[in-house]
C-alpha cells in the first residue's frame, strides 16, 4: 500500500513538470503586454519598455521559465503585476474561498446525487429512473452562469431572501447564518453540474453492480434488500468517487463564470481578472496551483478507491 | 414414508422483454426426497439455471413470469412473503455457482461475507460468525484457514474460491443445496477433489442436492438420480445407473454417444445433428424432433406426455413404450 | 470436388436456428425505434440542426438589422415572433442564425478532436509500450487541467475570437477523447479476433483498419456526441466571458451575455438564448444516452 | 480456377523436406511475462509461463497438448504463431528457422500455420459479416475481394454451413458451434499446412463438440493438415491425437504416443490427471482424490521437479534437482521424472525400471 | 448611536491600490486616492451646476516665478498631519517626487513611476525652498502644471520608512493626509475606511463613520447587490436596469462630466486623412439613438467636450445628416468608404462597447461607409493605442474612451505633434502647425482669461477639423438607496463623498 502511494506520487512529478511547462507556455503565447496592467491607459511606449526591464520581462523565455520554476519550487510565485502583492498570498486567499465553495458544492451534490443515482440505478429503466436521468441531464445541460443570474434575480432581488453576491468577510464563520447565507445561491448554482454527473455515474455504477452475480449470491443467502444494497454501494462507490474528485477539481478551477456572476473572491475570479489584465505571475501561479490541485485530488481519490477496492492495489 | 423435500409442479418461466418472449422453462415437474442428490443434465441454454433460480425466487421479478407450483420443505415458495423468503434463502436452501469469482462480493473479505450470513440467520454476533466461518473453512479443507478468512476473493485460487463458496452455502446447514455447475470452471485434478468433498459433506449432513452439470461423467460421480433437460423441459429422469446404461430418450442416448470417452479413433464420433433450438421460437411438438433420428410425423404435432416405462423412470418421448418388460 | 462434411440440418430449420439477419447497425436502429424518448430528442436535435442550416431561408428578418426604437419589444410585436433584442434586432432570426455559430462552435471542435485525439488514442492503444506511454503521459498533462480552466486559459492566451475559441475547445477535448479511444483500443486489441487477424500475417495497417477501428469507433463516437453539449456550453461560456465569438454575430452565449443587462426590462428576451442552449444541450445528452443504450447490444 | 481447389494436392509444392522432415521443431522455448511493481514500476518478478519447452510435430500428425489451467498451453500456441515474442528458443518450420537470417519470415510462416481460438465469440469481429472475416486473410494477401468472398462461401460449405444462410450474418447471430465452424473456416482460408487449435472445442456443448471434432478429423484427412490440438479434456485429446504432450507449470512433463501415455503413463502427474477423470460409471466412483491441492503459482514455481509439492512419491532429490526429459523406454515416450531415471537417486527409480 | 456606514459597489475588478497613486483608472482616484490622500492641488467638487475646477489642496497657493516662467512656486499648508501623526512639510513633497521619478532613491517605486509619469511630462526638478515652500522647474513653460499636480498623491515618508519602503507592506497599512483613514482590507473583496476626525479641512470631515468599497465589475451583479440591500451605492448601473431601480425607489443621479465616447482617427494611412471623410462620419451618426440605447443616461457628443466645459466655445454641430455625409464622401471620392475600427469588448469608461459599436457600424454604413469592426480585448486595444498608427496602418479608428479631466488631457495631447504615439496620445499623428502654435501659446500663457480664450480656440478647431468621431458623453449614472442623503454630483470624474449622511433604516 505504501509503495503504491509512493509510486503514484512519483508518477505525478513528470505530470506536474509538464503542467508547469504548459502553464508557462500558455501565458507567454499570449499577445499583448503584461506590463499594461501596471499602466494607466494613457501611458506611452517608452514607459512600457522601462518597466519591462524593471520587471525582468525582457529576458529570453527559457531563462524566464527556469528562474520562474526555481522560484516556484521554493514556493515563491513572485508578485502580482497588478496589485504588487505576493502571488502566493493572493492564491492562498482566493483558493481558500474557492475550496469552501467547491467542497460544500461537491459534498452537497454528492449527497443528493448519490441518493438519486442509487434509487435510479436500482430500478434502471423504470419511470423513477427516467425522472432522475432527466434531472441529471438538466443539471449538466444548464449553462450554470445563466442559472446563477436567474437565481439572483429571483431570490436576491425579487424575494430579497438571500444576498446577491460576494461573501461576508475575511473569516468565514460556518455557524453564523450571516455568513452561510452568502453560500446558498452560488452553491446551488455550482452543484447543478456535479449533481448531474454524479447522479449519472452512480446510476450506471449501481445498475451495473446490481446485475452482477454476487448480488444473486447475497439474495440467495437471504440478506435483506438493504444489506444487499449496502454491498452494491460499496462496489459502486469507487467510480463515483473518481468522478466526484474530478468534479471537485473542475470546480476549483472551473467556477470562473459562476464566481464572476456572484462576485465570489475565489480562484476562478482571480484567474479571470488575471486573464483580462494579463497579470502573468498571477496567471501562471493560479493555473499551476489549480492544475496541481486537480492532480492531487485525483491522487487522493485513487488512494481512496484502492482502500475501498482491494483489486486496485497492485505491486 | 417421509414427505418429499422438493415438489415442483408444472413450473414454467417466461422472460418477457420488449423484443421477445423467451420460454426458458416449460412445464417442469419433479420431486425430491430428503438426502437425495439429483443431477440436472442438459445443454447450454436448456433452462437448468433458470429452474434453480426459480426455486429460490431469484429471478428478476419484473421481467419474469413464473407459473406452476414450488414447495420446499412443505412451504409454498410462490406464496412466501419477503420475510419468509429471506428466512428460507441461505438457511433452508442455499446455492453455489459456477464462477465463484463473480459470486463473491469482490470488495469484502470472504470471512466477513460468510460471517454476515451466519450472523443474520443465527442471530449471533459478527465475531461468532467469523468463528463459525473458520470451522466451515476447516470443514471444506481449506489449508491455513485462519489466514484465508482475511483474503479477498481475487486473492484465492479457483479451487479455494469454490471451497469458500461451498463453505458459505453450508454455513447454515441447509436442507437443500442447489449447485449450479460448481466444478465446470475447475481443473481436472481440482474438480475431482471438490466433487468428493461435496459428496462427503452431503452424506455427513444428510442434505439434498440438486447438481447442475452438462458433464455426464460428473453426474455419474455424484448423482443418485438424473434429470435431463432439453429446451426448457425435463425429457427424462431416472436413477443414475439405469439412465446411463439404458437411456430412454433419444436425446439422452445421443448425449451419451457423443460424449468422448475412449471411443475408437478411426471412426467418427456419433453426433446429434443440428443445434439446440432458439428458445424464442420453439417448434410445436417435441422440441427435439428436428434433431431426432427417430422422428416421425406425430412428433411435430404435440408435446409428448411423460411416460414411465419402469418405476422411477420417466421420459417424454412418443417412441418410448409405456412399460418395458425387462424392467417391470 | 468437395466432401460434404455438412451439418445435416435442413435449410428451413437452420434458418430457425438464428435470428433474422439484421447486422449491427440494423440492430441498433431496431432498438432505437422502440425508444420513444430518445426518438423524441433526436427529432428535436434534428430540427435544431435543420433550423440552423436553413436559417437564411427560415429567418423572417435580417438578424443584423437593428433599430433602436424597436429595442426589447415583447414577442409578437409587429411581426417579431419572439420580440427583439437590445438593439431592436429580430430575436427569432438571431436565434436561428445563432444556432449555426453555436452549433459549429460546439460540434467542430469535437469533430476535430475526435480525429486527432481518437487517432492518437488508437495509435497509443494499438502500439502499446513506449509509444503508448509517450502519448498518454502528454495527454495526462493536459488532462491535469480542469476543462473550463484550460479552455479559458487557452483562449485567453490566444485572444478571443471564434476561431481561437474553437482551437481552445479542440485542445480541451483531445485528451479525454484520446483516453477513451486508447482504452477502447486496448480492450479490443486484447480480444482474440485481433490476434486471429494478426495471425493471418496481414500487415498491421489492414488489421487496424478492418478489425480495430470499427470496434473502437462506437465508444469513441458515443463519447464524442456527449461532448458536443459540453462544447456548446463551454463555447457560450467563452463568449459570455468575452473570449469567444465576437459581436455582432448572433452566438447564443454572446446573446446571453448582451441580453443579461436587459434582464430587468425584458426577462423573456434575456432568457431565450439560455433556453435555446438548454434545449439543444438536453437533446444532445438524451440522444447520446439513448444511442449508447441502443449500441450496447449485450443488454 | 485456383480459388476453388481446396483438396489436398498430391504433392504440396510447399513441402520442402519430404515426409521425414518434421513440420515443426521447437527447442527450448521460453517465455517469462514480467510483473511490474514496486515504487518505480520496475519488473519485480516473472510469470514463467513457458519454461524450456521442446517438441516436434511430424507432418500429418496431431499433437495433443494437455495440462491444467495456467500451465502455459495457450502461451505455447501464441508463441508458435509469434503472437507473443519468445524470450528464448528456436522454432524450425519444415526445415527453416522462423524469423531468422536465411530462414522463413514470420509472415510467411503464418500463411502456413493458422490458429483457432478457444473463445469462439471473441475471436470473431462482432462488426463484420462472417464471410468477410473469413475472406480477410486472402484479401490482405492480395486476392481480389470478390474472389476471396467466393472462396469464403465455399469454405462455409466445407465446414457445413449454408453460405446463403450464414455468409452475411454477424457473429452474435450464430450459435457457439456455428461460430467455431466459422473460425475453422477462417483458419483454412489461407490454405495452411498446420492448424493450432487452442481449446477449440472446450466451450462447446457435448453434442456440438462431437460435430466439430468430426469436422476437424475430416478436414485433416481431406486437406492433409497437421494439428496441434490443445485441450484440458483428456478424452477428447486421446480421441484426436497421435501423440500427446503433457505440460505442468510451463514445462513438458511427458510426451509420447497417445496410446502409450493413456495406457502407461510414466509421470505421476500424468497418472494423477488421468485418474482425475470422472468415470462414466456410478459404480466406480472415486473415494480419494488422486492428488491434493491446486497447481502452484507460476511466479514462484517449486524448485527441482515442479510437481514435487503435490506428488505422492516425492523425495528429497525431487526438490533438489529438476529431472530431464528422458526416453527410458525408447519408442519416443519421454517423461521428466526422477523415478524414470535410474541414476537419479530416487528410491523408486530402479523398481520402476 | 450605531456606526453609520456607506457601502459602495465599484466597477473595478479589484480594490484600487492603496499605496499612493491608485490603479483601476479614475475610479481608483475617485474612491481611494482622494479618500486616503491629498495632492498639492485639489478639485472643487462641491457644486453640480458648473464644471469642476481645481482649488488649493495641500498647497494653499501657487504662482509662476516672475523671474523664470519655467519655475512654479507652491506654498504649502501649515498644520497638516499624516494619519500616522507626522507633520507635513516641504521635505515630504520632495521625498514623494523622488518616489515618483528618481530610480536611485530608496523609496522609488516602479508602479508609482508608471502612474505618475503621465502627469510629469514637463517636470524637470523639484526643490524645497523652505519648510513650507517648494519650487518645481519644468522643461518648458507649462501654464497647466497645477492641473497635473492634482493627480499626484502624497504619502507619509515616515510610514514608508517604517515598512522599509516596501510598497506592498505600505499598501496594507497606508498613511496619508486624506479625509479617511485606512481601517481594513480583504484583498479582492473589500476596503474599509473610517473618517479622519482630524482632517485639516474641517468642512470635509466625513459625515458618516465608515466607507466600505466593494469591487463588482459585473453591472448586473452591482444592480442585484443594490436591489437586495447589500450595498447603498452602485456605480454605473446597466441602463436597462434603471427603470427597475427606479421602481424600487432607488435614486439615480447623473451629471455631465468631461468624458467622451469617441474614436481617435488615423490621419496618415486611411480614408480619414481627408477631413471631408471625417466630417461625413460625424454627420452620419444619429446621436439620439445612442442616448435611447443607453436608457437616456448619455449626452449627445457633437464635439470633444461637453457644453458645460468653460472652453467649449462654439464648435460645429454635427447634426444627423446622412445625405450630407454621402455627399461629402462622394466629394472625397470614397464611396463606399471602407474603414476598420478597432474596438474592445469591455474596458474602463467604454460604456457598452458592443451594442454601441454595432449601432455606429450600421449608421455609418447607411451613409455610405463600409465598416469592419476589429474586436479585441481591452488590453489589446490599449496596446494598439500605445503603439500608434505606424504599427497598425490598417486600423482607421480606435474606440478608446479617454478622460478629459483637464485642458491638456482633454484636448492638447490628442492633437499636439509632441504627443505623437508611441510617445504620447496623438495616436493617429494629427499634424497641424496652427494647432501646435495654439497649444504652445496656451501653455505659455499664465493669465487665466487669455488662456481660456486660447483653449476655446483649440476646442473649436478640433471640432472644425473633426479630429475624432464623436458619439456620446457619458453622464456617469450612479444609483443609490433612498437612505443616502446629501450627495452632490459634481461635473467631474471625481466626487466628494464626505458630505453624505446615511438615514437610519
Ligand atoms: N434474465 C433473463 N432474461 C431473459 N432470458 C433469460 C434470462 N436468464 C436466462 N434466460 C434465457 O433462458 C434460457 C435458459 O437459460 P439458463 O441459464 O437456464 O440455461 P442453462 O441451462 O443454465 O445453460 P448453461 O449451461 O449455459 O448455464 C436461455 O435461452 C437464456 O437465454
Ligand atoms: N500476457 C500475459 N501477461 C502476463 N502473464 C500472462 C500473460 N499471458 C499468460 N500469462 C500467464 O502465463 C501463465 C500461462 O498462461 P496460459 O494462458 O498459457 O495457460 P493455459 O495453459 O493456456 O491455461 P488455460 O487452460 O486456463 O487456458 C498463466 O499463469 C498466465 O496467467
Ligand atoms: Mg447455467
Ligand atoms: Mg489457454
Amino acid at each position: 500500500m505504501f509503495s503504491y502511494i509512493l509510486r503514484r506520487l512519483l508518477a505525478a512529478i513528470p505530470i506536474a513538470l509538464g503542467v508547469s511547462m504548459v502553464c508557462f507556455a500558455l501565458v507567454y503565447l499570449a499577445p499583448g503586454d503584461p506590463i499594461q496592467t501596471l499602466l494607466p491607459p494613457d501611458a506611452d511606449a517608452e514607459t512600457v519598455d522601462r518597466l519591462k526591464r524593471l520587471y525582468g520581462l525582457d529576458r529570453p523565455l527559457p531563462i524566464q521559465y527556469l528562474s520562474w520554476l526555481a522560484r516556484v519550487a521554493v514556493g515563491d510565485f513572485g508578485r502580482s503585476i497588478a496589485t504588487g502583492r505576493p502571488v502566493a498570498e493572493e492564491i492562498r486567499r482566493s483558493l481558500g474561498n474557492t475550496v469552501l465553495l467547491a467542497s460544500v458544492s461537491v459534498l452537497i451534490a454528492f449527497s443528493i446525487a448519490f441518493v438519486m443515482g442509487t434509487i435510479a440505478g436500482r430500478r434502471a429503466g423504470s419511470w423513477i429512473d427516467r425522472i432522475v436521468t432527466g434531472i441529471a441531464v438538466l443539471g449538466v445541460s444548464l449553462p450554470n452562469y445563466w442559472l446563477g443570474i436567474v437565481l439572483v434575480i429571483i431570490f436576491a432581488v425579487e424575494l430579497m431572501a438571500l444576498p446577491a453576491s460576494g461573501m461576508a468577510g475575511e473569516r468565514f464563520d460556518p455557524t453564523s447564518w450571516e455568513h452561510l447565507q452568502f453560500l446558498v445561491l452560488p452553491v446551488f448554482t455550482l452543484s447543478m453540474i456535479p449533481v448531474g454527473i454524479i447522479a449519472r455515474t452512480t446510476r450506471s455504477a449501481v445498475s451495473e453492480v446490481m446485475n452482477q452475480e454476487f448480488i444473486v449470491t447475497l439474495r440467495a443467502n437471504g440478506l435483506p434488500e438493504w444489506r444487499v444494497l449496502r454491498h452494491a454501494l460499496k462496489n459502486a462507490l469507487p467510480p463515483v468517487l473518481a468522478v466526484m474528485g474530478l468534479q471537485f477539481g473542475t470546480l476549483m478551477g472551473g467556477s470562473i463564470l459562476v464566481e464572476t456572476v456572484f462576485a465570489w473572491p475565489g480562484s476562478g475570479y482571480l484567474l479571470s481578472k488575471a486573464i483580462l489584465t494579463r497579470d502573468i505571475p498571477v496567471l501562471q501561479g493560479t493555473i499551476l496551483v489549480l492544475a496541481l490541485i486537480f492532480v492531487a485530488t485525483n491522487l487522493i481519490v485513487d488512494l481512496f478507491q484502492s482502500t475501498l477496492d482491494p483489486r486496485i492495489r497492485r505491486g | 414414508m417421509t414427505a418429499p423435500l422438493v415438489e415442483v409442479e408444472n413450473l414454467s418461466v417466461n422472460f418477457v422483454t420488449r423484443e421477445s418472449n423467451v420460454t426458458a422453462v416449460n412445464g417442469v415437474s419433479f420431486t425430491m426426497m430428503p438426502g437425495e442428490v439429483m443431477c440436472m443434465l442438459g445443454e447450454s441454454g436448456s433452462g437448468k439455471s433458470v429452474t434453480m433460480r426459480a426455486l429460490m425466487r431469484l429471478l428478476p421479478e419484473k421481467r419474469s413470469v413464473i407459473t406452476g407450483g414450488i414447495r420446499i420443505a412443505g412451504q409454498d415458495v410462490q406464496a412466501m412473503n419477503d420475510r419468509a423468503l429471506r428466512q428460507m434463502r441461505g438457511a433452508t436452501v442455499s446455492m453455489i455457482f459456477q464462477e465463484p469469482m463473480t459470486a463473491f462480493d469482490p470488495v469484502v473479505r470472504v470471512g466477513d461475507q460468510i460471517a454476515e450470513v451466519v450472523a443474520l440467520h443465527r442471530g449471533v454476533s459478527h465475531k461468532a460468525g467469523r468463528r463459525r466461518a473458520l470451522d466451515l473453512f476447516d470443514l471444506v479443507r481449506i489449508p491455513s484457514a485462519e489466514r484465508r478468512l482475511d483474503a479477498y476473493p481475487h486473492e484465492l485460487s479457483g479451487g479455494l474460491r469454490q471451497r469458500a463458496m461451498i463453505a458459505l452455502a453450508l454455513s447454515c446447514e441447509p436442507k437443500l443445496l442447489l449447485a449450479d455447475e460448481p466444478t465446470t470452471a475447475l481443473d481436472a485434478t481440482v474438480q475431482i477433489q471438490v466433487l468428493i468433498l461435496l459428496r462427503k459433506l452431503q452424506q455427513e449432513m444428510g442434505m439434498s442436492v440438486i447438481f447442475v452439470t452438462h458433464d455426464l461423467g460428473v453426474a455419474a460421480e455424484i448423482a443418485d438420480r438424473v434429470a435431463v433437460m432439453y429446451a426448457g423441459r425435463i425429457v427424462e429422469t431416472g436413477p443414475v445407473r439405469d439412465l446411463l446404461r439404458t437411456p430412454l430418450h433419444p436425446y439422452t442416448a445421443g448425449l451419451l454417444a457423443s460424449t468422448v470417452h475412449d471411443q475408437p479413433r478411426d471412426r467418427d464420433l456419433e453426433t446429434i445433428p443440428g443445434a439446440p433450438p432458439d428458445m424464442r421460437r420453439l417448434p410445436p411438438g417435441c422440441s427435439f424432433a428436428p434433431r431426432c433420428p427417430k422422428v416421425g410425423g406425430d412428433c411435430l404435432l404435440t408435446v409428448p406426455p411423460p411416460v414411465s416405462p419402469a418405476p422411477g423412470r420417466v421420459a417424454r418421448c412418443l417412441r418410448v413404450p409405456a412399460a418395458q418388460p425387462e424392467f417391470a | 470436388m468437395s466432401t460434404a462434411i455438412s451439418d445435416t440440418t435442413p435449410p428451413a430449420l437452420a434458418e430457425l436456428a438464428g435470428p433474422a439477419q439484421r447486422g449491427y447497425w440494423g440492430t441498433v436502429g431496431y432498438r432505437l425505434r422502440y425508444d420513444p424518448v430518445t426518438l423524441f430528442f433526436i427529432t428535436i436535435l434534428v430540427l435544431v440542426i435543420l433550423a440552423a442550416i436553413f436559417s437564411p431561408w427560415l429567418a423572417p428578418n435580417d438578424p443584423y438589422q437593428e433599430s433602436i426604437i424597436r429595442r426589447l419589444k415583447p414577442p409578437g410585436y409587429r411581426g417579431h415572433i419572439l420580440g427583439t433584442d437590445e438593439l431592436g434586432r429580430d430575436m427569432l432570426s438571431r436565434l436561428l442564425y445563432g444556432g449555426r455559430i453555436t452549433l459549429t462552435m460546439g460540434i467542430l471542435p469535437v469533430l476535430v478532436a475526435t480525429l486527432i485525439g481518437g487517432g492518437l488514442g488508437v495509435i497509443a492503444g494499438f502500439a502499446g509500450g513506449f509509444v503508448n506511454a509517450l502519448i498518454m503521459r502528454i495527454m495526462d498533462v493536459f488532462y491535469a487541467f480542469p476543462s473550463v480552466l484550460l479552455a479559458v486559459a487557452i483562449s485567453g492566451a490566444m485572444g478571443g475570437g471564434a476561431v481561437n475559441g474553437m482551437i481552445a475547445l479542440t485542445l480541451v477535448f483531445i485528451p479525454p477523447l484520446c483516453r477513451v479511444a486508447e482504452t477502447a483500443t486496448t480492450q479490443v486489441r486484447n480480444l482474440d479476433f485481433v490476434d486471429a487477424a494478426r495471425a493471418t500475417g496481414a500487415p498491421v495497417r489492414l488489421v487496424l483498419w478492418h478489425h480495430v477501428l470499427g470496434n473502437v469507433l462506437g465508444p469513441v463516437l458515443i463519447y464524442a456526441s456527449s461532448l458536443i453539449s459540453v462544447g456548446i456550453i463551454l463555447a457560450s461560456g467563452l463568449s459570455f466571458l468575452g473570449l469567444g465569438v465576437k459581436p455582432p454575430e448572433p452566438d447564443w452565449g454572446l446573446m446571453l451575455n448582451a441580453l443579461r443587462q436587459a434582464i430587468y426590462v425584458s426577462p423573456l428576451a434575456a432568457a431565450m438564448p439560455g433556453i435555446a442552449i438548454l434545449i439543444t444541450s438536453v437533446s444532445m445528452n438524451m440522444a447520446s444516452d439513448g444511442l449508447r443504450a441502443a449500441m450496447d447490444v449485450r443488454s | 480456377m485456383a480459388m476453388t481447389s481446396f483438396a489436398a494436392d498430391a504433392a504440396d509444392e510447399r513441402d520442402r523436406g519430404g515426409p521425414q522432415q518434421p513440420l515443426l521443431t521447437v527447442t527450448d522455448l521460453r517465455k517469462y511475462f514480467p510483473i511490474r511493481g514496486g515504487v518505480l514500476g520496475r519488473t519485480v518478478a516473472h510469470v514463467r509461463a513457458v519454461d524450456g519447452v521442446s517438441f516436434t510435430v511430424r507432418k500429418g500428425e496431431t499433437l495433443g497438448i494437455v495440462g491444467e489451467s495456467g500451465c502455459g498451453k495457450s502461451t505455447v500456441a501464441r508463441l508458435l504463431m509469434r503472437l507473443v515474442d519468445p524470450d528464448a528458443g528456436e522454432q524450425v518450420f519444415d526445415g527453416e528457422a522462423v524469423g531468422e537470417q536465411g530462414g522463413i519470415s514470420v509472415a510467411q510462416m503464418r500463411r502456413q500455420v493458422q490458429m483457432v481460438f478457444q473463445d469462439s465469440a471473441s475471436s470473431l469481429n462482432p462488426r463484420m459479416p462472417v464471410q468477410n472475416s473469413i475472406a480477410f486473410g486472402p484479401v490482405a494477401f492480395g486476392a481480389r475481394r470478390a474472389d476471396a468472398v467466393a472462396m469464403a462461401r465455399e469454405l462455409l460449405t466445407k465446414v457445413g454451413l449454408n453460405p446463403v444462410l450464414f455468409g452475411g450474418r454477424y457473429p452474435h447471430e450464430l450459435s457457439g458451434g456455428q461460430k467455431q465452424r466459422i473460425n475453422i473456416a477462417r483458419a483454412l482460408a489461407l490454405k495452411p499446412r498446420m492448424i493450432i487449435l487452442d481449446e477449440a472445442v472446450s466451450a462447446l456443448d457435448k453434442s456440438v463438440e462431437a460435430q466439430v471434432l468430426n469436422l476437424l478429423q475430416a478436414l485433416k484427412r481431406e486437406l492433409n493438415l497437421t494439428y496441434v490440438f490443445i485441450s484440458h479434456d483428456l478424452g477428447v485429446v486421446r480421441w484426436i491425437s497421435d501423440r500427446v504432450m503433457v505440460m505442468y507449470l510451463g514445462e513438458v512433463v511427458e510426451i509420447g504416443p497417445a496410446d502409450a501415455i493413456y495406457t502407461g503413463p510414466k509421470h505421476p502427474y500424468t497418472r494423477a490427471l488421468l485418474a482425475s477423470r470422472p468415470a462414466l460409471d456410478p459404480d466406480q466412483r472415486r473415494e480419494e482424490a488422486p492428488v491434493s491441492g491446486d497447481p502452484p503459482n507460476p511466479v514462484n514455481p517449486p524448485s527441482g521437479c515442479r510437481f514435487h509439492t503435490r506428488c505422492p512419491h516425492a523425495e528429497p532429490v525431487c526438490s533438489a534437482r529438476a529431472p530431464s526429459l528422458g526416453d527410458a523406454t525408447g519408442f519416443g515416450h519421454l517423461a521428466a521424472c526422477h523415478m524414470q531415471d535410474a541414476g537419479s537417486g530416487h528410491t523408486a527409480a530402479s523398481v520402476l525400471q | 448611536q450605531p456606526e453609520s456606514v456607506l457601502r459602495v459597489a465599484m466597477t473595478a475588478g479589484d480594490i484600487p491600490l492603496t499605496a499612493g497613486i491608485p490603479d483601476q483608472g479614475f475610479e481608483g482616484w475617485r474612491f481611494v486616492g482622494y479618500s486616503l490622500y491629498d495632492a498639492l492641488v485639489s478639485w472643487d467638487l462641491s457644486r453640480s451646476d458648473v464644471a469642476a475646477d481645481i482649488k488649493p489642496g495641500l498647497a494653499t497657493g501657487w504662482h509662476v516665478d516672475p523671474a523664470n516662467s519655467r519655475r512654479w512656486i507652491f506654498e504649502l499648508r501649515h498644520g497638516v498631519k499624516f494619519h500616522d501623526g507626522s507633520p507635513f512639510t516641504a521635505a515630504d513633497v520632495v521625498w514623494n517626487f523622488d518616489r515618483f521619478t528618481k530610480e536611485s532613491a530608496p523609496q522609488f517605486n516602479a508602479r508609482q513611476f508608471a502612474f505618475a509619469r503621465g502627469y510629469l511630462g514637463s517636470f524637470e526638478s523639484i526643490e524645497a525652498v523652505d519648510e513650507f515652500t517648494i519650487a518645481i522647474t519644468t522643461k518648458q513653460p507649462d501654464s497647466l502644471l497645477p492641473y497635473n499636480m492634482s493627480f499626484l498623491m502624497l504619502v507619509s515618508p515616515r510610514r514608508s520608512a517604517e515598512v522599509g519602503n516596501d510598497a506592498d507592506a505600505f499598501a496594507r497599512n497606508p498613511s496619508g493626509t486624506g479625509p479617511y483613514r485606512f481601517s481594513r482590507m480583504v484583498p479582492g473583496e473589500r476596503l474599509e475606511l473610517v473618517k479622519n476626525t482630524e482632517y485639516w479641512d474641517t468642512a470635509r470631515i466625513p459625515h458618516h463613520d465608515r466607507l466600505v468599497l466593494l469591487p463588482m465589475p459585473e453591472a448586473s451583479t452591482r444592480t442585484a447587490a443594490l436591489l437586495s440591500g447589500q450595498v447603498d451605492w452602485i456605480e454605473a448601473p446597466a441602463p436597462d436596469a434603471i427603470p427597475r431601480l427606479r421602481s424600487s425607489r432607488m435614486q439615480i443621479v447623473t451629471n455631465a462630466y468631461p468624458h467622451n465616447w469617441a474614436y481617435q482617427l488615423n490621419f496618415v494611412d486611411g480614408p480619414f486623412r481627408d477631413v471631408r471623410v471625417r466630417r461625413a462620419a460625424n454627420y452620419a451618426l444619429n446621436r439620439p439613438d445612442f442616448k435611447e440605447l443607453l436608457g437616456g443616461v448619455a449626452l449627445e457628443a457633437y464635439a470633444n467636450l461637453p457644453p458645460s466645459t468653460p472652453y467649449y466655445g462654439h464648435p460645429v454641430r454635427y447634426e444627423f445628416d446622412p445625405a450630407r455625409a454621402r455627399a461629402l464622401l462622394t466629394e472625397a471620392g470614397c464611396l463606399p468608404c471602407k474603414i476598420t475600427l478597432a474596438i474592445s469588448t469591455s474596458g474602463s469608461g467604454q460604456m457598452q462597447p458592443l451594442p454601441m459599436n454595432e449601432l455606429v457600424k450600421s449608421q455609418l454604413e447607411a451613409a455610405g461607409f463600409e465598416v469592419t469592426l476589429d474586436v479585441m480585448d481591452w488590453n489589446a486595444l490599449l496596446q494598439v493605442g500605445r503603439d500608434g498608427r505606424e504599427k497598425h496602418q490598417n486600423v482607421d479608428g480606435l474606440n478608446i474612451s479617454r478622460s478629459l479631466q483637464d485642458p491638456f488631457n482633454g484636448m492638447m495631447r490628442f492633437v499636439w505633434t509632441q504627443q505623437f504615439a508611441p510617445r504620447g496620445s496623438n495616436w493617429g499623428h494629427y499634424r497641424s502647425e496652427e494647432m501646435d502654435a495654439l497649444i504652445n501659446r496656451a501653455l505659455a500663457t499664465f493669465e487665466p482669461a487669455p488662456r481660456l480664450a486660447l483653449l476655446t480656440q483649440i476646442h473649436e478647431k478640433m471640432s472644425e477639423e473633426a479630429v475624432m468621431l464623436w458619439v456620446v458623453h457619458d453622464l456617469n449614472p450612479r444609483a443609490m438607496s433612498p437612505r443616502v442623503r446629501g450627495f452632490v454630483q459634481a461635473q467631474s470624474w471625481f466626487q466628494d463623498l464626505t458630505p453624505i449622511t446615511m438615514a437610519p433604516r
